[in-house]
């Protein structure tokens, strides 16, 4: 096939998909071209994305490709689109940021570190799939564990988890010492 | 726990301590706890001043920084022994956990300034199947429907006073009606359809009706996003088809007295 | 605004258009540009298009435009899509709502409510384990019962059947009664 018509059905393909395509993917599709092949002509795909008459980028999302428009076209978007969903409110966002950081991590954890109460927070964030339940804690009352999802990479843009911006460090305390310290708290807030 | 109408602004205590810190220009590691508590406590007082609830975790902390200051004033080695470590300040919990919120708190900030997608970047939305129908909304599924129609019979008072005399209603007339609903304007939504109806049984011939309709494609049931509202419209020949269904059933009509 | 900015705005609006966007909606979302330049650009846009590399088409349709994948790449998109569970056609899921609020039921039964030859439905439904075999009816011929599964529940998010959107109050006008007047409709459908 030449690489012409290749490039054009990686096109036809992302335009379709519902979620980013992986070239694992790509290749089971297009059969008969290589993974190498696949990944440059989607760098190929990329770059003639960023002509400034283009409204469209290719990014490289929660391990795959996915076509979406420009940033600096999205107000126009939302004026076509209409009513949006409305921003995520801090408490959602930064209950949210501890569960991409210090997966998996029990909602009792969060509430220790984020000093209030995260139900409500929790069931949002379920309910919209940006998180979910990977395991049950081996201490008293099992209670789960939380992890981010794919959906979570892609609404925040992100490669895979390693992607996550690196946490500052504020000062030398590290993070072990906090968890431990973290836990005798629970529990007299339990008892 | 009590309704958190109040400090919305705050996201917690931790959260008001960082900004008293913040405000006061102070070092998270050396926080002068007797001017911080004031302040603190100070605040919470101008909450409950505006009627403002206060959460039972500002309370907590308001406690933990009484007990922190108080813990300040005894001489070192004075404090019950249990922290003999050299250096040991009983700030140093508070510390920390302040320290690993404010963490998480920038990180949050990140991931706002992210491009967030539907809210800065955008997939596409319509269905993949291209050359199905020059429409892009979805067809409703009979399922959503039924969930439709259920909540248009809740909403129906309780009594089946009206049913004995509405039973004539047959499905042919409401075919009927409907045609000529949409030949006047095109469209309708699914909810007014049933504005005027009053008993379950015209509910249920009114929506058997429709189905016939949809059934021999003389109108679509369309909605544009999942949940938004239901809307019947009038397929491209709808007089063609539902003419003859129409006349068809108006031999022998199971409804007719 | 720069020709190219507003070009890079159409591909974004049509990107994410549910369907034709005719050159009126474009003017009312990009406001200050005058249609004549819209009309322009978009033809541009067209001939992008027909580069042998891309793989989308800009169509004129219902009286607007709408990106649609190339003709040539049909059946790769075809491909991809038919890896995912396929979208559920009418037929399907009337006679699944059929079943799921009549179970058990014979294909005979079904298809007296349908009013319509049900086997191919019927196959499709048993091979994705959305329904099942559960009894035979004593009645000539022993036919198969059918009832739905937990793939069914899941694949509609109910927690079980009573979960169904079931016409509770309405009890006094059973679905046998419907299915017996909604009869001769479909019979003179298919004359």
């Amino acid at each position: 096939m030449e690489r012409e018509e290749v490039k054009s059905i990686l096109e036809s393909l992302l335009f379709v998909a519902d979620g980013p395509l992986t070239v694992q993917r790509f290749a089971e599709v297009v059969d008969g071209i290589d993974k190498e092949t696949i990944h440059i002509l989607l760098q190929e795909l990329q770059s003639d994305l960023e002509a400034p008459s283009r409204g469209l980028q290719l990014v490289e999302v929660a391990g795959g490709y996915q076509l979406r428009t420009a940033k600096i076209n999205g107000e126009w978007v939302k004026k076509l689109l209409g009513g949006r969903p409305a921003r995520m409110g801090r408490a959602t966002l930064e209950t949210l940021a501890i569960i991409a950081y210090r997966q998996p991590i029990t909602k009792a954890e969060i509430e220790a570190i984020r000093g209030v109460d995260v139900d409500g927070v929790i069931t949002t964030l379920l309910e919209r799939t940006l998180i979910r339940a990977v395991a049950r804690k081996d201490v008293p009352g099992r209670p789960f564990l939380y992890g981010t999802t794919a959906e979570f990479l892609q609404l925040f843009n992100l490669k895979d988890l390693t992607d996550l911006p690196t946490l500052k460090d504020t000062d030398e305390i590290s993070l072990p010492e906090i968890s431990r310290d973290v836990i005798p708290l629970e529990q007299a807030e339990e008892s | 726990m009590s309704t958190r109408v109040e400090l919305e602004i705050f996201e917690g205590p931790l959260d008001l301590l960082l900004h008293l810190i913040k405000k006061n220009e102070l070092s998270i590691s050396d926080i002068p706890i007797a001017t911080i508590t004031e302040q603190y406590l100070a605040t919470l007082d101008l909450l409950q001043t505006l009627s403002l609830d206060v959460a039972g975790e500002f309370l907590v902390m308001a406690a933990t920084l009484i007990h922190i200051k108080s813990r300040m004033l005894l001489p070192a080695g004075d404090d019950g022994g249990d922290d003999e470590e050299e250096g040991f300040d009983p700030r140093d919990e508070l510390v920390r956990r302040l320290l690993e919120y404010q963490r998480y708190k920038e990180a949050a900030q990140d991931l706002d300034q992210r491009e967030v997608l539907s809210r800065d970047v955008f997939t596409r939305s319509a269905s993949p199947t291209e050359e199905a129908g020059p429409r892009g909304f979805r067809e409703v599924s009979v399922f959503e429907l039924l969930a439709a129609l259920k909540r248009i019979i809740d909403r129906l008072p309780k009594d089946t006073f009206h049913e004995v005399t509405l039973e004539k209603i047959t499905v042919r007339e409401k075919m009927t009606h409907l045609l000529d609903i949409l030949r006047a304007q095109n469209s309708i939504l699914f909810e007014s359809l049933f504005a005027a109806v009053s008993s379950r049984m015209e509910i249920i011939v009114t929506f058997l009706a429709m189905l016939e309709l949809v059934k021999v494609r003389a109108i679509r049931i369309v909605q544009e996003e999942m949940a938004g509202p239901i809307k019947i419209e009038a397929a491209a020949d709808m007089d063609g088809v539902a003419e003859n269904v129409v006349l068809d059933q108006a031999e022998e009509d199971p409804y007719g007295a």
